[in-house]
């Protein structure tokens, strides 16, 4: 009961590493860009989780820092991939990563 | 400068010559295809002829006479080991020569006045006469020529016009054999002579006689006696080639496939003469072994070819052999040192065989070209000239006295006896006998053959039709359409009566022929030809071979330096008296031989300067008479032979054919000699050129080939090589990176998820690898 | 307010969150995908709040809820739209998807809990932190704060370069 | 003068390069021209020659001047080989006694080779460029002086010969044309090596550098002692003279080496096989007695009885042959493989006659073996076979052509009157004269035998008797009497033509001229072969000079 109660550093890992893997799995196997740009936002949030954490159990303000400026980044980063994701389906009529492979060869 | 007789006689030369050029080119062009060309050079040249003749025999009267000129041919300059080295030509005109040039020159002239009657209208008329003229310019060649390197040109050229004229009817393929066997057979003789020529040059460097006699005599041949005697052999086989002596006669009886005024031409005065003459030539080189060989030759040849004539049916073969009799006949009388008489022969025998080929040729004519005397017969009442003519000319060659032949044979017979008992007897003695042997032929066969063509009744319906007309056929294409008479004529069982005396151009040259074989053209004394102009003007020379030679160094060196035309002189003059002398009967036999005795004490003297030479001639008049009974004796049993057996049938030829078969057909096959050489030489050359030509195809090339083709193998293995493995192993790795690019590519989907999974699998990897880690 | 609650409370969060991310990833619809993951960042700040870091989860809403997400949202109507059948995304490679995160995440677990245990030090974070970022911001963190301005107007500047209306492209429809 | 001689057919070539193909007259007539402007100058060549200059080696002093006639020496290529020296190669030609035959014999072939060529159709330009590359190639080997000069002539011969038998031969050409082409560079390719070996022993007197001039080789003189053919060395000199030798012995061709001959000629067009019967085979015996006698002559004295065997199995293996033979060409090619046996055997003689006899004999085979082939060429045309025993009775249908054969025949098995039997003649008197070679001309005599035999049964069986039943023409009989003869599909002249006898007379009167008076030829050889002679003799004799 101990070990529930007392909310420790490894709680907030064990959350981001979940959240990193739904990311990761959404990267990975999905075919829409959206789909997958939300992915990207849900491994950028368990960087922040993990960032936060640390730096929360180790009393300094880097990690604070750091994730203050991931969500900068992660809003830049936003802006430019749906651009990106756009210029795509203009080009391809669709937004199917899978069918956008003319890096082949 | 030149001497006028020079000058004319290499017109008398060049004229048929001439002629031949002329008829070659123009024949078709002039009218009578020009014969009259012919005849008229010959004319001219016979007059000329006749001239020389004259002014050296008639005026002159001298043996010794001689004029020679010559020029140079070839100037080899200063040839080293030698010092300056020409080759030089010329004509020499002595006795002989002008007697030959007078005998040619007529004989041919008259087979082209007879020939104008004979070959009218053959469709080769006009080169007919062509041939004539170049035979005749040859044969002028060899008499006149003064060196071994022209006569022996000239030899060869009447060897090739002997080859056209043999072959005028080239179109029957008989007449094309005989002209090959007639040119290859004289080739095979004239190598001999051409080796005999080398051998004597090969010591002087020269050509000329009177050089290479000089040397001789001055003992200058550096070889062995052995060489020189094979040089006197060597230089002979020309004129077993020519003179179709015993090995090489068996040319002249196919030389009957040309037409008979050729043979006339060839075995009369042209061809068969030239061996003689040729041996006369040389005959002061000649070594006693070489004499013995060519008298041992004659004989033979003399003996078998008259056991042939006995047999044959061929009116024209009977003749053929009866020449090479005759012609072993001269053979044998200069191998026995005979000289004059041999040459006396050679001139006597010229007439009267022409006259019996013409007199052949006016038969056959008449009888629309038969030649078997086996279906003529009782020709006498229709052909009386010819009849008269030839058998004159016949009794003149079996040797009656009161004909040339006569004297002229039993000369020679008086030698052959003389010679036997020279050389001590014995086993010499077979040449004498061989000779007596075929006089008693000559006799038999010749009077056979005037029996059955003069006398008795015409055989020509017994004659089988198919094989007359396989004969007309044969002929076919002789003169056709040239005969007064219509060819149905020709079969019937009435042949005599279709047949006429032939018209004048072929009877003048009988009638001419005929008297030129009464003894009083050459000797006063039917008995003696010894006491006639011939034997005087062309006595025996003095041999100068160097056995003999020692014993008159003396009087060599007394005139060596002189002009060449000189060299031979001395013997020369030594000679005639001694002939007069010896021929003056008993007691000059006994000068003679003390003047010999004298000869061989003081060295050397007016007589021969050789004892062997003079002790010849001392015997030979010993057995003058001897000689002349022989022979009378032999004549006769043969005549009346041939009368018992054809006039009174007292034997008959057939049955005696058949009880002596083995040795009949032996001599009607003429000894087997065609089959035999037919069997060696030429089967064997055949078989050898079809071995070296398969030898050339298959070995010789083939090793080429072979050596090829193991080449390409090699080159084909070294490419496979090349091409496999070298070149193998580059393409291995392109093809290695190739492949390996191909299956890279498969990775490189261009998904960018799946280089995020792969990013993720390393990122596993090395988690697994920091457990493992972990794990120690 | 004892621990017990606030436990409580955490583990509804890290419920909310958790769960909304994996229906943000697993559902074949995007719309459906967009608003969970509105819960999701939802969840995110909250977890903000209890590690003590308040600016950031107010910050964490305004930009992911008031920015990204709205962004997202116009992404997927402006694609969507267009085309009407595409509102489905399906998976390729689920299941070689499912191991292969399983596999991670089993990794990830594992790795936290066995490499040693997180010391917490003495001293943690407590109480707001805004003043300490202000300090932070304008003194240590002076040239990044600066950067990541710029670096932001660049982005927007590009993306509004990228995503505007293209003539070239309207003649090819 | 000399380089006009040998260069114009080049110019000639040139010109023809520049003529469209289709002009086939013109092409032909510049070629004629060439070759009669050849013509033209050599006989004003022979008119000018002085016969009384020797050549075969240098004037008393060094110099060819004096000693060879119509010389013309320039530096061609001079490299500097360092620690060797300086390597300088001329163009040096002349000629003496033995090569103005051969230069004359040449532009004479030349003439009749371009009137033969007028019946080829295919591809004529390049035909008669080849021909006159040929023609001048032949030319300079013939006059070159300098070894190198030599060699280049020599291998440029190859070629368009190889060209002219492939393209333009018989059906198996492409055959005979490589079995010619790999047999000669076979030959060849050792020469080369002898030369080089050569200048590097040879000093050239005057300069002092060494040389490839062959005058300066031809005098023992000049060769550096010790150096790898000096005349110390025996061993070497040994091998380069039998190395030379097969080179030139297959071209002669020498029994051994021969079989290309009869492929070759079967194969190649009628005056393709005049030059090489005509020209071609004297090079052999012309480099003997130019370069590789009076190189190593003491050599050559140890091998005479060697040179002469093979002299006399040329004789009468040839002659044997040429008996087997069906085909009338190839009968012809054997005749002179027999014919060229006589060159050797005059040449293992080794004293004058001998000598002056081969030189002649390679002058007359030259003319008469055109002859022949000219003739087997005349009734292929017609009757497009060669078998000897298609004919028959030719004689009374084609008399002319018959007249001509006979001519031809009789001169090529040495009837008198005739220029083949003097050469035969003397080489046979030299032959016998010299101890050495006696016995083996007492045996080679026997080809005179042989010769006629093969020569008349091809006339008996192509000319005499009737036509044959499977003969290559047919009879027909005109009204009255008179048979002719009609080939199939040829409707030119049945007899020879005029220029046919336009090929064939000249030859023919030279042949006959050359038979009754040799001496306009033989008097230019006499000087020359007597001083190769001495040259040649051994030492004790060439002493005595």
């Amino acid at each position: 009961m101990e070990m529930f109660t007392a909310i420790g550093l490894n709680h907030f890992l064990t959350i981001s590493a979940l959240l990193f893997g739904f990311g990761m799995f959404a990267v990975m196997t999905r075919k829409n860009a959206i789909v997958i740009l939300m992915g990207v936002e849900l491994i950028l949030n368990a960087a922040n989780i993990n960032f936060l954490a640390f730096s929360k159990y180790n009393g300094g303000m880097e990690g604070v820092m750091i994730s203050l400026f991931v969500i900068v980044l992660a809003a830049a980063e936003a802006a430019v991939a749906l651009a990106i994701v756009i210029n795509i389906f203009k080009t391809f009529k669709t937004v199917d990563v899978s069918s956008v492979d003319t890096m082949k060869e | 400068m030149m001497h006028s007789l020079i000058q004319l006689s290499i017109v008398v030369l060049l004229l048929p010559l001439l002629s031949f050029v002329v008829l070659i080119f123009f024949n078709r062009k002039l009218p009578r295809m020009g014969d009259f060309v012919g005849v008229g050079m010959l004319g001219t040249a016979f007059a000329l002829a006749l001239y020389i003749f004259w002014s050296v025999i008639v005026q002159q009267y001298d043996p010794a006479f001689k004029v020679a000129w010559n020029f140079t041919w070839l100037d080899f300059g200063n040839v080293p080991g030698v010092g300056p080295l020409q080759v030089k030509m010329g004509i020499v005109i002595d006795n002989l020569t002008a007697i030959m040039l007078a005998m040619v020159t007529l004989i041919s002239l008259l087979v082209h006045l007879y020939s104008t009657g004979y070959m009218a209208g053959d469709k080769n008329y006009g080169r007919f006469f062509a041939y004539l003229g170049i035979f005749t310019f040859s044969m002028l060649g060899i008499v006149l020529s003064d060196n071994l390197f022209s006569i022996y040109m000239f030899w060869e050229l009447v060897g090739l016009s002997s080859y056209l004229l043999i072959g005028f009817y080239f179109e029957k393929d008989s007449a094309a054999d005989a002209q090959k066997k007639a040119f290859l057979t004289n080739r095979v003789g004239d190598i001999g002579m051409w080796l005999g020529i080398l051998i004597l040059y090969s010591q002087f460097h020269t050509f000329s006689y009177d050089e290479i006699f000089q040397n001789i005599a001055a003992g200058k041949f550096n070889l062995s006696n052995g060489w020189l005697t094979a040089a006197g052999i060597l230089l002979f086989f020309g004129c077993v080639g020519k003179s179709a002596q015993f090995p090489l006669h068996i040319w002249l009886p196919d030389a009957m496939e040309g037409p008979t005024p050729v043979s006339a031409l060839i075995h009369a005065a042209t061809m068969v003469a030239a061996g003689v003459y040729f041996v006369g030539r040389i005959f002061v080189i000649l070594s006693v072994d070489a004499l013995h060989y060519i008298a041992l030759i004659g004989a033979v040849t003399a003996f078998m070819s008259a056991t042939i004539a006995i047999t044959q049916h061929d009116i024209k073969r009977v003749l053929a052999y009866s020449t090479v009799s005759q012609l072993g006949y001269m053979v044998m009388g200069l191998g026995v040192g005979a000289y004059s008489a041999a040459l006396f022969h050679l001139l006597t025998h010229a007439f009267f065989k022409a006259c019996l080929f013409l007199g052949s040729g006016a038969i056959i004519h008449a009888m629309h070209h038969e030649q078997d005397m086996r279906w003529m017969g009782g020709l006498r009442k229709n052909m009386p000239w010819t009849f008269a003519t030839f058998s004159i000319a016949t009794l003149a060659l079996a040797g009656l006295p009161l004909t040339s032949g006569f004297m002229s044979k039993d000369a020679i017979l008086a030698g052959a006896l003389g010679f036997a008992a020279t050389e001590g007897g014995g086993i010499y003695y077979i040449i004498p006998v061989l000779g007596f042997a075929s006089a008693l032929m000559t006799a038999f066969y010749m009077g056979r053959q005037v029996w059955l063509v003069f006398f008795g009744e015409s055989r020509t319906h017994l004659k089988p039709a198919e094989e007359h007309h396989d004969d007309h056929a044969a002929h076919g294409h002789d003169a056709h359409g040239n005969d007064a008479f219509d060819h149905s004529s020709g079969h019937g069982h009435d042949a005599p009566h279709g047949v006429h005396e032939v018209g004048w151009v072929m009877r003048l040259p009988l009638v001419i022929l005929a008297t030129l074989s009464i003894f009083i053209v050459f000797s006063p004394d039917p008995l003696d030809g010894g006491k006639g102009w011939f034997m005087h003007l062309v006595p025996t020379p003095s041999t100068v071979v160097k056995s003999s030679a020692i014993a008159h160094e003396g009087a060599l060196a007394a005139h060596g330096e002189q002009p060449s035309a000189e060299a031979v002189k001395a013997p020369e003059h030594a000679a005639p008296e001694n002939a007069v002398q010896a021929t003056t009967g008993e007691h000059a036999v006994a000068a003679v031989a003390g003047e010999h005795v004298a000869a061989a004490g003081e060295g050397h003297g007016p007589v021969f300067t050789d004892a062997r030479q003079a002790e010849l001639l001392h015997a030979t008049h010993a057995n003058h008479y001897t000689a002349i009974y022989l022979s009378s004796g032999m004549l006769a049993l043969g005549l009346s032979l041939a009368l018992v057996v054809y006039k009174f049938g007292a034997i008959d030829p057939e049955k005696t054919a058949q009880a002596i078969r083995p040795l009949y057909l032996y001599s009607f096959n003429k000894w087997y000699w065609d089959e035999i050489y037919n069997a060696t030489f030429i089967k064997g050359s055949m078989l050898l050129s079809k071995s070296c030509a398969w030898f050339d195809t298959n070995i010789i090339d083939g090793f080429v080939n072979g050596i090829a083709t193991v080449y390409r193998k090699v080159a084909f293995a070294n490419g496979s090589f090349d091409k496999y493995v070298v070149d193998g192993f580059v393409n291995f790795t392109a093809f290695f990176v190739q492949t390996s690019g191909a299956v890279m590519r498969k990775i490189q989907t261009g998904k960018v998820q799946t280089y995020l999974v792969m990013v993720l699998l390393a990122v596993l990897g090395y988690f697994a690898y920091y457990l493992v880690q972990l794990m120690k | 307010m004892n621990e017990l609650t606030i436990a409580i409370i955490f583990y509804i969060f890290a419920a909310v969150t958790v769960l909304s991310a994996a229906f943000v990833v697993f559902s074949k619809n995007v719309i459906y995908s967009a608003f969970a993951l509105l819960f999701t960042f939802f969840g995110v700040a909250a977890l903000y709040v209890f590690l003590s870091a308040d600016f950031i989860a107010v910050t964490q809403i305004v930009v992911y809820v008031g920015g990204i997400l709205v962004l997202l949202l116009f992404g997927v109507m402006f694609t969507n739209t267009i085309m009407q059948t595409e509102l489905k995304a399906d998976v390729l490679h689920f299941v070689p998807g499912v191991l292969l995160t399983l596999l991670l995440i089993v990794g990830m677990l594992y790795t936290f809990y066995t490499t040693g245990d997180w010391m917490p030090g003495h001293i943690q974070l407590s109480g707001s932190v805004v003043e300490r970022i202000g300090i932070e911001t304008m003194s240590r963190y002076m040239l990044p704060f600066e950067m990541a301005s710029i670096v932001l107007l660049v982005a927007l500047i590009g993306a509004a370069f990228l995503a505007r209306y293209d003539k070239a492209h309207k003649n090819e429809h | 003068m000399l380089s006009l001689i040998v260069f114009l057919p080049i110019i000639a070539g040139l010109i023809i390069l520049a003529v469209p193909a289709s002009q086939k007259q013109i092409i032909r007539i510049v070629s004629l021209l060439a070759a009669i402007a050849q013509g033209v100058i050599a006989v004003l060549i022979w008119r000018h020659y002085d016969p009384t200059m020797a050549g075969i080696v240098a004037a008393p002093g060094g110099s060819p001047f004096g000693s060879f006639q119509l010389i013309e020496r320039i530096p061609w290529i001079s490299l500097n080989l360092g620690s060797f020296g300086p390597m300088t190669i001329e163009y040096f030609i002349g000629v003496d006694g033995i090569s103005i035959t051969m230069v004359i014999l040449t532009a004479l072939i030349s003439i009749i080779g371009v009137l033969s060529s007028w019946t080829i159709q295919k591809q004529v330009k390049g035909y008669f460029i080849l021909f006159n590359l040929l023609s001048t190639a032949m030319m300079g080997c013939f006059v070159a002086l300098d070894f190198f000069l030599f060699y280049v002539f020599w291998e440029l011969m190859l070629l368009p010969m190889y060209f002219l038998i492939g393209i333009w031969g018989g059906p198996n050409r492409e055959y005979a044309a490589i079995k010619f082409f790999l047999y000669t560079l076979f030959g060849s390719v050792f020469m080369l090596l002898v030369m080089i070996g050569l200048y590097f022993s040879v000093v050239d007197p005057m300069t002092g550098n060494h040389t490839f001039s062959l005058v300066a080789m031809a005098d023992q003189a000049n060769y550096v002692k010790g150096s790898i053919l000096g005349p110390d060395s025996t061993t070497w000199r040994y091998i380069a003279f039998i190395v030379l030798f097969v080179g030139f012995a297959i071209k002669v061709p020498m029994f051994p080496f021969h079989t290309w001959l009869p492929d070759a000629h079967v194969e190649a067009p009628t005056p393709i096989s005049v030059i090489l019967a005509g020209v071609l085979l004297k090079l052999g015996t012309y480099g003997m007695m130019r370069i590789n006698f009076p190189l190593f002559p003491e050599v050559y004295q140890a091998g005479l009885y060697i040179i002469g065997v093979f002299g006399a199995i040329n004789i009468i293996y040839g002659a044997f042959c040429a008996l087997a033979q069906q085909d009338l060409k190839k009968m012809v090619a054997y005749s002179s493989i027999s014919h060229m046996g006589y060159v050797l055997l005059g040449l293992a003689a080794a004293n004058s006659e001998g000598m002056l006899g081969a030189l002649y004999q390679m002058f007359n085979h030259g003319t008469i073996t055109a002859m022949l082939f000219l003739l087997v060429g005349v009734i292929y045309d017609r009757a497009h076979t060669r078998a000897i025993d298609k004919f028959g009775g030719l004689a009374s249908y084609m008399p002319v052509y018959f007249g001509v054969v006979m001519i031809a025949w009789f001169a090529s098995l040495g009837l008198p009157g005739l220029s083949g039997f003097i050469s035969e003649a003397f080489v046979f008197v030299g032959a016998f004269s010299a101890p050495i070679t006696r016995p083996i001309a007492i045996v080679s005599v026997l080809g005179i035998v042989f010769g006629a035999a093969y020569l008349l049964w091809s006339l008996q069986r192509m000319f005499l008797g009737k036509r044959k039943p499977d003969a290559a023409y047919e009879l027909e009989s005109d009204g009255h009497g008179h048979e002719h003869i009609h080939f199939h599909d040829w409707n030119g002249k049945l007899d020879l033509d005029a220029r046919e006898l336009t090929m064939l007379v000249p030859l023919a009167i030279i042949v006959i001229a050359l038979g009754i008076y040799p001496m306009p030829v033989m008097g230019m050889l006499t000087t020359s072969i007597n001083k190769l002679v001495q040259v040649l003799a051994p030492v004790a004799m060439s002493a005595v000079k």
